[in-house]
């Protein structure tokens, strides 16, 4: 078959129709796939709630939008089971550290997960799981609201807190500990007023 | 301050060569004189920036219609049509300017580095060093990862001129001892970790 | 449906005015590039040795397409693809190609260590040029072989060798081009890009002296004294002795090998020839008559056997 | 630095009187690669040239030429068409998000900037560009 | 036979990342572990695959002057579209390749391939060819990403091989990318010519 | 301490012949007279076989363009006019005398007598510039330049100052030392004739310390003469080779650097002369005497007796080591000049010629340069190179045959001095290298310069 | 007699690529003396080490994959590479890093690129900054110096930790765990094994000056950057250490004086050596104050060794008779 000659309306015609089909195609699998995403997204969060407060079935009733003393956002999630806190360290040591950490009634630290990092790989990365129960710098069961942590909350022990730093990665630490300070901080000052309060609190749903 | 750091960030820190992965190819091929390398990230650091602001403005009227997952059909599309356009203009507006510039400079093209960034810039996900990500934070980044990627060109360009004088063994003549070249290079900039940190706390002091 | 129109609007909107943009922008920088061009370059051996005379391959896919358009491939030829590559790029572009004889480099001068003594040593950067503005170098021939091979250095085809016993370069002839990249580098011009002959055999004066007998003589056991001898003896007059040196001109030499036997200097070689009668290795030669020993190690393929064993022992 | 000069290869076009318009193959910064047939970034541009000659050259239609400029012209070049409209728009971006809020607003009269910068070029410095990047021919050596 | 031959061609005479070259951004930038590697490796191929069968079914109602922008539109919604599948049916993988899946778009080698092959032969060869090349690019990332998430971490996919306390952490980061591609192209140059 | 600015280096000085005064060789039973002992084109032979010569008789008046009259500097019959080997190697043109007495031409005045400005009365300088020129003389220094040519600035210039080469910065050689030594009156007479001759008040003699005998003696007396040598200074220089390069002795005496080629010493007003051209000069016009005999050293460490020999020009090498004590059984290379810039000679078979001013005996252990290792990009030869350049990256560009990296980096302004290989301590035969790349880029200039006049 | 011909000149200043290598050498030893004195077993065991496998590994390169004939061992540079890289590490590395250290710095740093001379960084850094960013646990774990054993030996903050933490903390009393300046010159710190003596290296310097080794440009302008920088900073701020601590902390004087002047590596001429030593200083106190390493100096040689060809293509050396104008 031959080829179309060049021409000007044979070539906007033809551009323009396989954009149109294109754009047809993508928005056909883009209702297929919609569902699916945000499901993965939903179950994502459930997930993480789930483990950090170490249950299996939380149920979310309730989710607060406040920003920190830095403007960085904090989203409480107080479930049926204890309160979950996503917060933000932006200074880690490849950039932006974000965690989730369950809180009990009391304030004790029941659980955490990093939800997102720039970590390097081997060093920084080991935040995963270097905090958790049975490992070197354990943090779960410690209450941030405990006299001995009210100056400066949890911190490493080089700065003088309880806290082991992961090896030749105390920037990160230190980055994830602040994190962690700062969601006890919104956790803390949304149960003084029962969920309504926080700087300056949006509530969604 | 902050975007003088979102500048040195980009250059050296996260440069989008060696720490970033972006635009490799045309820095690995790319010709090895020196003398042009520098009018190349001129020209790529203006193309990179007003891509950037044309896709910004595309992806708001995607996002106002929800349209986001056309995202990369949409900027591919924008940045191959501005690029041909900036040529065309170029040449209507001085045929002698436009000479000059086809003489001593290789031809600007769509690659993943102008993509990329008009990605990372419409997405917020690059790293504005504690500011908002925004227009003003996105097109300074932009700029700034352009300039990065002219640096990092313009030292391959003389270093890969040095080299051509060495006695390099045959196996590793050509590319691999470009990416050997690259990957040290790489190392090196990598001292440069934490830096944009560091200067984030003493201008937040100051 | 309303998302897959929107998407289809916005979309459709892009792409037409992207499309519009990229027309003009098409018609204004197009790159009249031939097809044509891109087919030859494929068939060219992409060596980019400048043989042809043109700036790389590419430059001579758009010169051999440009004279197509003329009318006619002459004067074209990729030394290193040869016939077979040029015939090739004649039936792209649909014409014929232009005979032509391969031709082979020559190395023209013989003067081998016992041939020619070396009177001095030279002690610098191994290369001719360098030992060129040294005078005549570490011989007394102004005109021979320096020995440092710049020749070698500048053959892209491994096509050329140093012998380290003669000194001498040779050229393999399977992998010789005949690209000239060595003629141009040697600074003596010794060596020349000559046709190959039929059968691959040529008759060649491998000298290059151009001093008076007497003095050349003095420098070489084995130097053109031009003595005219061969010219008398050529009946198809393809020698002629120019500035006290003979040379044979390919095309009218028919091979007959008479001034080989003529010359009192041995300085006249028959190449790839079979080994001759026991009577003709019999002038004794001031020096053992080397034949074919600095030229063309390997016989071609119809060869049977290399001429050099036919020489005799050297003392 | 000398007055180092950076040589180009092109075709002789057209002869017209006192010009020759000469064409040159653009390639991309990606020509080097070892894959060029391969990949379409590797594309390559013809642009034309024209540079003034003395009455009588000896040049002919097709006759390749090596276009010579200064390198420092090279970059003065880039500088106006590239360096300076970025720079341009860098403040008026930043002047117009301040101004107008919108980041939309903002956005289009930073392009809009650009686009007067090059409408001033093209009415008020045209000319003086003309003189000033020119080039000089030289034939190649064979 | 011809099909084997064009796969063949793929995997070794072309291998895009060891021969041709191309497409190095994701090539570095995606191997920080064999699993991510080989995840890269077929992301593309299956981009290559269709976007090859796709042209080569299209290419004669394209007029040429609107080719490329056309192949462009094509690829840019199949990455599209593989992204968000990638999106809702693998979201782990999707998270590590993060900006490499859209960038898939300006990978030369699909271009190339669409330019160089599928724009002048028939759908089938095409198919094989887009599988080929893919594959060669598959079996290239995750070598590359092997031997980088071996010598860095001690493991081969998340399986630990030598403990971690020797592993040199250089090659999971950045320079070791260029450090392991480099001397990987030499060595399979230097072998594949013997 | 005056010297120069940039570069330099500090060879060994081995003047081992410096206390041993001239000698007067021997007149040669034949003289070899080549028609090419200067820059320029080749004199042309005006006598054939057979002819009947005297001291002083022409041989081959100047050729066209830029070239000097070559003169018989013995008597005798010709024996033929051939093309022979001359220093350099090459085969070139030359008149060949077999000597017979030593009769001179009436013309040349032989008394001793000094004679000075004075006695010349009114000379013009047009008539100073006209006897150097009949008179053959070149430069003395080495590059044998038509001293006739370079007393005529071309208009436009100006000479303020002439400077005399005193330096002789060659290890080795004394031939200038002693000249200076034994006829400083004739060189200062010389001095003002140049002074005369191209209308220059001021001129400078640059000595290097290490002759501080000729320093004091010329000093004490310009100080006891010094109305009758008016405008003349010695100028003491650090010890530094190569001091006597024209563009660093200029730097050193009177702080103006010369620019690069094509401008010429002129160009900031300056002549430089050698100290033995003085002397040639001084004969010529005081005494008629065209250029036939020059002080030449013949020396070496294993030489028996180093010395300094007033040879006449044609003399073979031979016979003037065979005055000095015969050729040593170790001698490893023969070098006509010094051993920075001189020239590897194949065999003693050449003779005397106008430019050579020296004869260097090198022992075989000396002789042999030492293994080449890379490059280490030491940076020692961009330190020493007294031009400014990278020798390193010319030599690099020359392997990579990348003659427009070698024309970028101003390898036509190399000197040729060699101290970069001196210094270099990887042995690389760098100032090889870069001779090549001078030669071709010279070439590809000129090329370039026809072919941009071939076009108008 | 066949004499010997060859162009100008005849003669050679008898410099050599092994005189000068071992001339480094020898102005290495008191450093290494005081090495052995402050960390005892340590200190041999890594030096041994390390030289040794540089040597070994240069020559098996050499030999066995690059299949040279002509050996190359007997230079100098492979035990200088050797020599330096040791004295860049602490006095308790395990062997087995240093042998990878060996083969990073002679396999990558060096042969890769064709031997001495061509590589275009400075082959015993590449080793060094190789371990440390591949092994970080190690090799910023210093021991205290004064103890004489291999393993199980004290560790200690270095004065560079404790500057670093004193500007991470803004706390200018931390600085009083500074030892002083005086135990600093002479050696009585931590750090890796070449560092430690500052007076030791200076006299090293000094005897390379003295022997013309090296010109002055790159050691003096690195170490005036680097005074004159801390000092700016301590005057604003006084939790930035004192200027002449920091020239006389951690690897600066080893850095300043024996590393960036590598030939190989850094720039030809006087200028793009000033430009070249500036840049240095100035990096490294970038990143000593601001960056995630407390040491700055190895990254900032090894990024000037980037820039050292751009260096030399763009500064010149000023050519004879050149005006400013043309
Ligand atoms: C390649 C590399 C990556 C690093 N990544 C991290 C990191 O992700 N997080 C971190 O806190 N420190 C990281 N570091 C370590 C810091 O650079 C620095 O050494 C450390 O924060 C200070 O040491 P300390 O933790 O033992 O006090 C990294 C170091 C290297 C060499
Ligand atoms: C490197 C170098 C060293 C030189 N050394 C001397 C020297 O020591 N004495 C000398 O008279 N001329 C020397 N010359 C030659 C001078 O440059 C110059 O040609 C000469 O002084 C001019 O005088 P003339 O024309 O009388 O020979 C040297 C030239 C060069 C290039
Ligand atoms: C007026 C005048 C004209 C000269 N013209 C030339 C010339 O055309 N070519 C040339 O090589 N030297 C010319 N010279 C001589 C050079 O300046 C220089 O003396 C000569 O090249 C030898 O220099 P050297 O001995 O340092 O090598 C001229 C000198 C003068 C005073
Ligand atoms: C003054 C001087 C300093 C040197 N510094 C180093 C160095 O820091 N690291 C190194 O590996 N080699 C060094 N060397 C040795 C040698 O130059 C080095 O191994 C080359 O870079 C190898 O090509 C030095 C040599 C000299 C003469
Ligand atoms: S021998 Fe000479 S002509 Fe033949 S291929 Fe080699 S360089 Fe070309
Ligand atoms: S033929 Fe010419 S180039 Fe080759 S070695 Fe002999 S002199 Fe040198
Ligand atoms: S020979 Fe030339 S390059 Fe070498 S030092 Fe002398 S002037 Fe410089
Ligand atoms: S002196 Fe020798 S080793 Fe040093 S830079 Fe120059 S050429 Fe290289
Ligand atoms: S072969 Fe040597 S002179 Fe003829």
């Amino acid at each position: 078959m031959k080829k179309l000659p060049s021409t000007l309306p044979n070539m906007l015609c033809v551009l323009t129709l396989i954009s149109v089909i294109a754009a047809g195609a993508l928005a056909y699998v883009n209702t297929i796939t919609q569902g699916p995403i945000e499901e993965n997204k939903a179950r994502t969060l459930t997930e993480g709630i789930n483990t950090v407060l170490g249950v299996s079935d939380a149920q979310v009733q309730n989710t607060t939008e406040a920003e920190d003393a830095n403007g960085n956002p904090v989203i409480l999630y107080a479930t049926d089971k204890g309160v979950a806190v996503q917060a933000i360290d932006p200074n880690g040591f490849g950039g932006k550290l974000k965690v989730l950490v369950g809180f009990d009634d009391a304030g004790a630290i029941k659980g955490y997960t990093v939800l997102e990092h720039a970590e390097t790989p081997g060093l920084g990365a080991k935040a995963n799981f270097w905090f958790q129960k049975g490992e070197k710098g354990d943090i779960i069961g410690k209450n941030p609201g405990d006299a001995k942590y009210a100056n400066s909350g949890l911190t490493v022990s080089k700065d003088g807190g309880d806290v082991d730093a992961i090896t030749a990665s105390t920037i990160t630490s230190r980055a994830f500990l602040r994190a962690v300070n700062v969601a006890f901080h919104a956790y803390a000052g949304a149960s003084a007023t029962d969920g309504q309060t926080g700087a300056s609190p949006q509530i969604h749903n | 301050m902050a975007y003088l750091l979102i500048f040195f960030s980009a250059i050296f820190v996260n440069n989008i060569v060696f720490s970033q992965f972006l635009g490799i190819c045309p820095f690995l091929g790319v010709s090895k004189k020196v003398d042009t390398a520098l009018g190349m990230s001129a020209a790529v650091a203006f193309v990179l920036t007003i891509a950037t602001i044309v896709t910004y403005l595309i992806q708001i009227l995607l996002v106002k219609y929800q349209l986001e997952y056309l995202q990369t059909i949409a900027f591919i599309l924008v940045i191959a049509a501005l690029v041909q356009m900036v040529e065309i203009i170029l040449k209507k507006v001085s045929p002698a300017l436009y000479q000059a510039l086809g003489v001593f400079l290789p031809l600007i093209t769509t690659n993943c580095a102008i993509l990329g960034v008009a990605i990372l810039v419409a997405q917020n996900t690059y790293n504005a060093q504690g500011l908002e990500p925004n227009l003003l934070t996105g097109v300074v980044f932009a700029v700034s990862t352009a300039l990065g990627f002219g640096l990092a060109l313009t030292i391959f360009a003389a270093i890969r001129e040095q080299l051509a004088m060495m006695d390099v063994p045959k196996g590793m003549q050509g590319m691999p001892i470009a990416l050997v070249v690259a990957g040290l290079l790489a190392m090196a900039f990598m001292g440069f970790g934490g830096v944009d940190n560091g200067l984030a706390k003493v201008f937040g002091l100051l | 449906m309303n998302v897959i129109l929107i998407a289809v609007i916005v979309l459709g909107g892009i792409g037409l005015v992207a499309a519009l943009i990229l027309f003009l922008a098409g018609k204004k920088f197009a790159v009249h590039e031939d097809e044509r061009i891109g087919k030859v370059a494929e068939v060219l051996p992409g060596a980019n040795c400048g043989g042809c005379g043109f700036p790389g391959c590419s430059g001579f896919a758009g010169a051999c397409v440009k004279a197509a358009d003329k009318g006619s491939l002459e004067g074209l030829l990729c030394p290193v693809g040869g016939q077979p590559v040029m015939e090739q790029v004649a039936g792209i572009l649909g014409m014929q190609a232009e005979a032509s004889a391969p031709k082979v480099a020559v190395v023209r001068c013989n003067g081998t260590c016992e041939s020619r003594p070396r009177i001095a040593e030279f002690d610098g950067a191994r290369s001719c040029r360098v030992q060129q503005m040294l005078g005549s170098g570490e011989t007394a021939c102004a005109y021979g072989c320096l020995g440092c091979g710049d020749c070698v250095a500048a053959c892209k085809f491994d096509a050329i060798h140093m012998n380290p016993e003669t000194g001498l370069p040779e050229v393999d002839e399977e992998k010789c081009t005949a690209c000239g990249a060595c003629a141009k580098a040697c600074p003596r011009s010794i060596i020349e890009i000559r046709l190959k002959g039929l059968k691959n055999r040529r008759v060649v004066v491998l000298c290059n002296n151009k001093d008076k007998g007497a003095v050349t003589r003095k420098a070489c056991a084995v130097g053109c004294i031009a003595c005219q001898k061969c010219v008398k003896v050529c009946k198809f007059e393809a020698i002629t002795v120019d500035a006290n040196l003979a040379y044979i001109d390919a095309e009218k030499c028919k091979l007959c090998r008479k001034c080989e036997e003529e010359c009192p200097q041995n300085a006249i070689l028959a190449i790839n020839f079979p080994p001759r009668k026991p009577k003709a290795e019999a002038p004794a030669a001031p020096a053992a008559p080397k034949a074919e020993a600095p030229v063309a190690p390997k016989a071609p393929a119809e060869q049977p056997a290399t001429p050099s064993t036919a020489t005799p022992a050297q003392s | 630095m000398k007055h180092e000069v950076i040589t180009h290869d092109g075709v002789v076009k057209s002869i017209e009187g006192q010009h020759v318009c000469v064409t040159i193959l653009q390639s991309s910064a990606c020509s080097g690669c070892a894959a060029k047939s391969m990949c379409a970034s590797a594309e390559a541009k013809e642009k034309e040239v024209v540079v003034p000659v003395p009455e009588q050259c000896m040049l002919e239609v097709g006759q390749k030429v090596l276009l010579e400029g200064r390198v420092a012209d090279g970059r003065r070049a880039a500088l106006i068409a590239y360096g300076l409209p970025l720079l341009l728009m860098l403040p008026v971006l930043f002047v117009a998000l301040r101004l107008t809020g919108s980041e939309t607003m903002g956005a289009l009269i930073a392009l809009a900037a650009v686009a007067v910068y090059y409408l001033c070029i093209y009415l008020f410095f045209r000319q003086r560009l003309q003189q000033r990047f020119t080039f000089r021919l030289r034939q190649m050596a064979s | 036979m011809k099909y084997i031959k064009i796969l063949w061609n793929g995997i070794l005479k072309e291998n895009p990342t060891f021969v041709l070259l191309l497409g190095m951004c994701p090539t570095l930038g995606t191997t920080s572990s064999a699993i991510n590697g080989m995840s890269m490796g077929l992301a593309t191929m299956a981009v290559l695959i269709f976007s090859n069968l796709i042209i080569s079914c299209i290419k004669s109602l394209v007029p040429d002057m609107v080719r490329i922008p056309s192949y462009i539109v094509v690829i840019a919604s199949l990455v599209t579209a593989l992204q968000m599948f990638m999106q809702a049916f693998t979201p782990e993988v999707y998270k590590t390749l993060g900006l490499f899946i859209p960038l898939i778009v300006v990978n030369c080698i699909i271009l190339g391939r669409a330019e160089a092959f599928a724009a002048k032969r028939g759908p089938v060869e095409s198919i094989f060819d887009g599988i080929g090349i893919g594959l060669g690019f598959t079996i290239a990332l995750t070598l590359l990403g092997g031997i980088r998430e071996l010598l860095g971490t001690g493991k081969l996919f998340d399986v630990t091989i030598y403990s971690e306390n020797y592993g040199m952490l250089l090659f999971v980061l950045a320079p070791g990318a260029f450090i392991a591609l480099g001397y990987l192209i030499a060595i399979v140059k230097k072998t594949a010519k013997i | 301490m005056k010297t120069f600015k940039i570069g330099g280096v500090h060879p060994a000085e081995n003047k081992l012949s410096a206390a041993s005064p001239i000698r007067v060789a021997a007149i040669p039973k034949q003289a070899v007279f080549s028609m090419f002992q200067h820059i320029g084109a080749p004199a042309v032979p005006v006598v054939k076989k057979g002819d009947v010569v005297k001291v002083g008789t022409l041989l081959g008046e100047a050729g066209k363009g830029l070239s000097v009259p070559v003169f018989s500097s013995v008597s005798g019959t010709v024996n033929k006019v051939d093309a022979v080997l001359d220093s350099s190697g090459t085969r070139r043109m030359a008149v060949i005398v077999d000597v017979e007495g030593d009769e001179w031409e009436e013309s040349i005045d032989r008394s001793d007598k000094l004679v000075t400005m004075k006695d010349l009365g009114g000379i013009t300088a047009e008539e100073v510039v006209n006897r150097i020129k009949a008179a053959g003389i070149v430069g003395m220094g080495g590059a044998t330049f038509p001293t006739g040519i370079k007393l005529m600035p071309p208009p436009g210039t100006k000479a303020e100052a002439i400077i005399v080469n005193a330096v002789e910065c060659e290890p080795y050689l004394t031939a200038d030392h002693r000249l200076m030594l034994e006829k400083p009156e004739q060189i200062l007479v010389g001095v003002q004739l140049i002074k005369h001759a191209v209308n220059c008040p001021k001129a400078y003699i640059g000595i290097e310390m290490n002759k501080p005998d000729a320093i004091k003696l010329l000093t004490d007396l310009l100080k006891e003469k010094a109305t009758q040598y008016p405008g003349i200074e010695v100028v003491p220089l650090k010890v530094k080779y190569p001091q006597g390069g024209e563009k660093q002795l200029i730097d050193a005496v009177i702080g103006r650097q010369v620019p690069a080629p094509p401008a010429l010493p002129i160009n900031v007003g300056a002549i430089v002369q050698n100290v033995g051209t003085v002397y040639a000069i001084y004969e010529a016009v005081t005494k008629r005497k065209p250029l036939i005999d020059r002080v030449i050293t013949v020396t070496g460490k294993s030489v028996a007796q180093p010395s300094n020999f007033l040879a006449r020009i044609g003399t073979p090498m031979q016979q003037l080591i065979d005055e000095a004590g015969g050729l040593p059984s170790d001698t490893g290379k023969i070098i006509g000049g010094g051993p920075m810039m001189g020239r590897a000679l194949m065999s003693l078979d050449v003779p005397v010629t106008k430019g050579s001013s020296g004869l260097l005996l090198m022992t075989e252990a000396e002789s042999r340069r030492g293994e080449v290792n890379p490059c280490i990009r030491c940076a020692k030869c961009v330190s020493a190179c007294p031009m400014g350049l990278e020798p390193y990256l010319l030599a690099s560009y020359t392997r990579l045959k990348d003659w427009d990296g070698c024309e970028k980096n101003d390898v036509t302004s190399c000197i040729e001095c060699g101290s970069c290989a001196f210094t270099c301590p990887s042995n690389r035969p760098l100032l090889d290298n870069i001779r090549v790349a001078k030669q071709t880029v010279m070439g590809i200039i000129k090329s370039r310069h026809m072919e941009s006049i071939s076009k108008k | 007699m066949k004499p010997i011909i060859s162009l100008s000149p005849h003669v050679h200043g008898g410099d050599s690529v092994q005189k000068n290598m071992y001339g480094v050498c020898i102005a290495l030893v008191p450093a290494l003396l005081a090495s052995l004195y402050f960390f005892g077993l340590g200190s041999a065991i890594v030096m041994a080490t390390s030289v040794a496998a540089c040597v070994l590994f240069e020559w098996a390169i050499t030999r066995f994959i690059l299949r040279r004939d002509r050996l190359t061992i007997c230079d100098g540079s492979a035990v200088l590479t050797g020599l330096l890289l040791g004295f860049n590490l602490p006095s308790n590395l395990p062997i087995w890093i240093i042998i990878i250290g060996a083969l990073v710095a002679i396999g990558i740093g060096k042969m890769t690129f064709g031997g001495l001379g061509c590589n275009p960084f400075n082959p015993a850094l590449v080793g060094r900054v190789f371990l440390l960013i591949s092994f970080p646990v190690q090799m910023t774990t210093w021991p205290v110096s004064g103890q004489m054993g291999y393993v199980d030996v004290e560790t200690g903050a270095t004065p560079l930790a404790i500057m670093k933490n004193a500007i991470k903390a803004g706390d200018a009393s931390l600085l009083n765990e500074l030892p002083s300046s005086l135990d600093m010159l002479l050696g009585q710190t931590g750090g890796s094994l070449g560092e430690v003596s500052a007076l030791c290296l200076l006299i090293g310097c000094l005897f390379m000056l003295w022997r013309k080794i090296i010109t002055w440009h790159i050691p003096v302008s690195i170490l005036a950057t680097v005074w004159l920088l801390a000092g700016l900073f301590h005057l604003i701020d006084p939790s930035y250490a004192d200027p002449t601590q920091v020239i006389l902390s951690g690897g600066l004087m080893l850095g300043a004086c024996f590393m960036a002047t590598d030939y190989v590596t850094s720039p030809m001429t006087a200028k793009g050596q000033i430009i070249y030593g500036v840049a240095i200083g100035v990096l490294t106190v970038l990143i000593r104050d601001f960056g995630a390493y407390p040491e700055g100096m190895s990254f900032a040689i090894l990024i000037m060794n980037g820039f050292t060809p751009l260096i030399n293509t763009y500064v010149k050396p000023k050519r004879f008779g050149e005006t400013k104008k043309s």
